[in-house]
């Protein structure tokens, strides 16, 4: 019984919200958004469980003093100051909250977002060579599409944007297309094996 | 390993190394590559243009951090030519981390001409709902944001003064780095309300506007740091996205070097590698 | 709480992620736990502020709408994981949601991945952009078949497919080069403007 | 067409008009506001759960030509046709239809456009009776159940077949082949396995597969003895991909080696996550990494640390944008429809590679309304594309 109600619970769910998009009547009409905002509530109620699981991993490491535990007393601190005072005092700009985020979190954002500067460089660097006709396509797009965006291309070469944006348009539209039109099977596919119960491994129903 | 062999393999600090420097040494010497200004740009310049001082503007902050270098210098730039030609200047956000980048940019393009908040300017602060905001505020700003992004009480600001809808203002341009964001302002404002919607948005995004601009739904559209670069170029000074366009150039052809060298060394090594096996 | 406090303390975070860049050390690790330590107590209390208050307590207890009551009711078989001998009602909710949106994508990709798609694709042939355009959908669709070998006509057709995809990933990684470098020039032109100010 | 008396919102400025032009030659002239709206029609709005009303006229004459004086329409509404009619609001110039969705279903209303230019409103004729209903089928939707039903009718029957111990031929995929390798070679160093299942929360279908595919790859690290290591930006992914672990391991007879601890919650933090994962690749030093599920920008972030620590990586993901990241950066990618296959692939059930077979002739009837349609548009024929069109969710 207790593996079944989880698959009786999951194949309703998905029957519901498939039926849903069809039927405008009550009580489907408002059901989609109905749902979201259960699973943003239940989600909330998990952040108590990841949270949970953030110090009791680290309380462990400082407890034991595992190498590293130094860290552990600096994350717990950082988690502890924002969810009380955020918790206690509100978001809004002009809170210790708002402070925190905008000169610990947004630097701290920023500079990891902007590491991809240095990867699509080094990445590039390794990655594009012609070493066979697909990468050899792969560069070449890259290459032109890269020169086509910056005003150093269109000293070199002025047709570079219009090659660009033919390359854009054509054939990465068609690429794109074909992946996301395979995209689509695959979910159709993989959702129902999820809602028939074939698929169950995440449930832990076991084989 | 062969010489070639071990440039094809050269350590990535040391492209790390040149990637920081193309982008340094342009930002502290401009190279100033030549900028063309395109058409689209040029239209919400001359829109601004076209308003007669005392002319309301409503900009809302729709972006963030990660967004900042190619939308924090339009909003710059707009709102510097916004207080140049005597604009009354309304902000507001749909995103919260927009509020602040928003009031910077007022803040420092208002000191530029002496111009006083609550008089000249206002940022009415952050809103959650999206479009649901755009259509409150649409019928009732006031109503929608009854106190500015400080929490003070928007009626003590002159600058309120004959606020009362979206009738009121005559131009409004969305700085926006997703959604909520242009779409939703052009299907409210120009959609419901007939309003001239101008736009500042990431490069990523500005394709998917450009219908938009054709069909006269936006009376302008600045796309990333390349579109605020022009913006710079029609207001005639070199600010940050001008130096930001000369970094792009050189680690673009930083790049395409790389990877060009990288396949010289290749080709070299596999010949030199085939004829060593005969 | 001062400003140029604040600058200095981003200036410092920004140079022990980018130090990362050399190899991991001290500093680095130091931005690492901390950025992970704040971020998670930021989005617990935005979550807190945006979704349970307005959604559940206000709803529920304020304006007693008492359908709320599965929700919260989920939310709590959710914690139940903290006691392990009642720890698998916890898979009810979550079997609600996978079930939820299992249902809710198959539908929604079948008409923006799939109907809206082809409907795009369905243009004639006028002009060769168009016909290339279509003949990559067509072998891309191809090489995604997973019954049929890739062998003669099809396997060709399949070959052209995977030309077209790496066209098309070549073409992105290309597009998006420029966004990620303007992230590195934000990153910059705030040490040397806000922080060191020696541009202006 | 009749001229209505209640001029409510302008009655001042009526009274001063009638003051003023009392003396007049020309009174009647500038006393007509602008031309009326034509063709109107009001039926109840279709496809909905009730309680609106959908009301289309064909703009005035001098609304934008003519006089060009029309400002705006006025919506009028009432329960009886001769009188009690309300003020709703006013539409703005060009504008040529209205939904009001504050009707009773089951009432009758009647309606009134007026034509306004600010000061003087000419109205429509009523029209009317009209009711508002909920309907139970969405007809604008008809196409998409028509792809519903077969498409999931063809996946089930294949399903079906394999049921019956048809033999399927599957073709080999590089990166799903390369999981075994993976892990066995992770093994053989000793060390970890790294599976990171995206940034996206249950909500997400990608998500979804990569926890799925997470119990495959569990039950290989279980079945080896090798430590699996699964950071997770979300907290219900954490729980799911625990109960999908600690399942994984009991499946295969480890559930000893099971340890929780190693399914962590990070943050829900974009690019805290990213430097959480970085920091787990150089200090745990993972010898295979895998990443399966919904990615944005961090995917290059996670790809190049992975690289440098010299880990096998095996990428899979249905984000067109970020696949270009992995496919430089990673040994092996899953592309779009290949991560909805992987656990069919992993789990070499029959019921599961059946459905495979079901996605393939999706695709070919894909291919045939592709070649169909655009043969039928080069020769001017559209109907096809017309009825692929949908609406908004």
């Amino acid at each position: 019984m207790r593996h079944q109600i989880p698959l009786i619970i999951t194949f309703v769910a998905g029957i519901t919200m498939i039926v849903q998009y069809f039927v405008p009547h009550e009580p489907f009409a408002a059901l989609s958004q109905q749902f979201r905002i259960w699973f943003l509530i239940i989600a909330t109620f998990a952040m108590i469980l990841g949270v949970g699981n953030i110090i009791k991993i680290h309380v462990e490491r400082i407890s034991r003093a595992r190498p590293g535990w130094g860290y552990s007393v600096i994350l717990l601190a950082g988690l502890a100051t924002t969810a009380i005072s955020g918790i206690g005092w509100g978001i809004q700009p002009g809170t210790i909250f708002f402070y925190l985020f905008w000169n610990l979190l947004i630097p701290l954002g920023s500079t990891m977002f902007a590491l991809l500067a240095f990867f699509i460089t080094s990445a590039a660097y390794r990655a594009f060579r012609a070493r066979t006709a697909e990468a050899t396509l792969l560069l070449a797009a890259a290459i032109i599409v890269m020169l086509s965006r910056v005003p150093v291309g269109t000293y070199l070469w002025d047709r570079f944007p219009i090659v660009g944006n033919w390359i854009m348009d054509y054939p990465n539209t068609a690429g794109q297309r074909a992946i996301m039109i395979g995209i689509a099977l695959g979910v159709v596919s993989a959702s129902l094996r999820i809602i028939l119960g074939i698929e169950r491994t995440y449930m832990g129903a076991g084989k | 390993m062969s010489i070639f062999e071990r440039l094809t393999r050269i350590d990535r600090r040391i492209i790390f190394c040149t990637v920081a420097l193309a982008v340094i040494i342009p930002l502290l010497r401009p190279i100033g590559f030549p900028v063309s200004v395109s058409p689209s740009v040029k239209k919400l310049y001359d829109a601004i243009e076209a308003l007669p001082p005392g002319s309301r503007v409503l900009m809302s902050f729709d972006y963030d951090p990660s967004t900042m270098p190619e939308v924090y210098p339009m909003n710059f730039s707009i709102a510097k030519h916004c207080f140049k030609r005597g604009l009354k200047v309304y902000g507001m956000a749909l995103w919260a981390t927009g509020v602040s980048l928003g009031q910077d940019a007022l803040e420092k393009a208002a000191k530029q001409y002496d111009k006083a908040y609550g008089v000249d300017y206002i940022n009415l602060g952050f809103k959650a709902g999206g479009i649901v905001v755009i259509s409150a505020m649409a019928e009732n700003v006031v109503e929608t944001f009854p106190e500015d992004y400080a929490g003070r009480s928007v009626g003590q600001f002159p600058v309120m003064k004959g606020v009362r809808n979206f009738d009121d203002f005559d131009l409004i341009v969305d700085f926006s780095a997703g959604d909520p964001g242009v779409i939703q302002w052009i299907m409210i404002a120009y959609g419901r309300y007939g309003k001239k919607v101008g736009a500042g948005c990431t490069a990523v995004s500005a394709p998917a506007f450009y219908p938009y601009l054709n069909a006269g739904q936006l009376v302008g559209l600045l796309g990333g740091m390349k579109g605020a670069a022009e913006y710079e170029k029609l207001m005639d000074y070199m600010g940050t996205a001008t130096a930001g366009m000369d970094a792009q150039s050189v680690v673009h052809a930083l790049i395409v070097f790389y990877v060009l060298f990288g396949n010289a060394m290749y080709l070299v090594e596999r010949r030199r590698s085939r004829r060593n096996r005969l | 709480m001062s400003t140029t406090l604040g600058v200095w303390i981003a200036a410092f975070l920004t140079l022990c992620i980018l130090s990362f860049l050399y190899k991991d050390n001290p500093f680095y690790k130091f931005a690492e736990h901390l950025f992970v330590g704040t971020s998670a107590g930021y989005w617990a209390a935005y979550y807190y502020h945006n979704i349970l208050k307005p959604n559940l307590y206000v709803p529920l207890f304020k304006e007693g709408k008492l359908l709320y009551i599965i929700p919260l009711a989920l939310g709590i078989m959710m914690l139940m994981r903290l006691w392990p001998r009642i720890g698998w009602i916890s898979r009810w909710p979550l079997a609600f949601i996978v079930g939820t949106y299992a249902g809710y994508n198959l539908i929604t990709y079948l008409q923006t991945n799939a109907l809206a798609q082809v409907k795009a694709t369905l243009t004639p042939f006028t002009d060769v952009s168009r016909v290339i355009l279509f003949v990559g959908v067509l072998t891309g669709l191809i090489y995604f078949f997973f019954s049929k070998e890739h062998r003669g006509i099809f396997g060709k057709a399949a070959r052209v497919g995977i030309w077209f995809l790496m066209v098309a990933f070549g073409a992105s990684f290309g597009y998006t080069v420029m966004a990620r470098v303007s992230l590195i020039i934000g990153r910059m032109m705030f040490l040397l403007k806000d922080w060191l100010g020696v541009i202006d | 067409m009749r001229r209505y008396g209640r001029r409510a919102p302008y009655a001042t400025e009526f009274i001063i008009g009638i003051l003023l032009l009392g003396t007049s030659a020309v009174q009647g002239e500038a006393l007509s506001g602008p031309a009326p709206v034509t063709q109107v029609v009001a039926i109840d709005k279709p496809n909905d759960s009730g309680g609106s009303v959908l009301i289309r006229w064909k703009r005035s004459a001098d609304d934008g030509a003519g006089m060009m004086s029309v400002k705006g329409y006025e919506i009028l509404r009432s329960v009886e046709r001769e009188k009690g009619y309300e003020h709703l609001t006013v539409v703005p110039a060009g504008v040529e239809e209205y939904v009001d969705n504050t009707t009773v279903d089951g009432t009758s209303y009647f309606y009134i456009i007026g034509a306004t230019d600010g000061v003087h409103r000419t109205d429509s004729d009523p029209v009317g009776p009209v009711m508002s209903s909920a309907q139970w089928f969405h007809q604008g939707r008809l196409n998409m159940l028509i792809a519903t039903v077969l498409l999931s009718g063809l996946v089930l029957w294949f399903i079906n077949r394999a049921k019956k111990g048809k033999k399927l031929y599957i073709r080999p995929i590089a990166g799903l082949q390369a999981v075994d390798e993976a892990v066995g070679r992770a093994t053989e160093m000793g060390r970890p396995v790294l599976y990171v299942p995206g940034i996206q929360d249950m909500d997400n279908i990608q998500t979804i597969a990569g926890i799925v595919i997470l119990g495959r790859v569990a039950e290989r690290t279980a079945q080896y003895g090798t430590p699996l290591i699964v950071p997770t930006s979300r907290s219900l992914v954490m729980t799911a991909a625990q109960e999908t672990v600690k399942e994984a391991y009991l499946n295969v007879g480890r559930p000893d080696a099971y340890n929780p601890d190693l399914i962590r919650y990070l943050t829900d933090d974009q690019f805290g996550y990213a430097a959480g994962v970085d920091g787990m690749m150089v200090r745990e030093k993972p010898a295979a990494i895998f990443y399966m599920g919904a990615f944005y920008a961090e995917s290059l972030i996670l790809a190049e640390t992975g690289h440098s620590t010299g880990a096998i990586q095996i990428a899979g993901t249905a984000m067109p944008a970020q696949l270009p990241f992995f496919v430089t950066a990673c040994d092996y990618t899953l592309i779009g429809e290949e991560l909805f296959a992987a656990s069919a692939y992993l789990s070499k059930e029959p019921l599961l590679l059946g459905s495979l077979k079901g996605q393939d002739w999706g695709k070919a009837i894909f291919i045939a309304i592709l070649l169909l349609g655009s043969i039928l548009a080069s020769f001017g024929h559209y109907f096809l594309s017309d009825w692929l069109t949908t609406g908004s969710l």
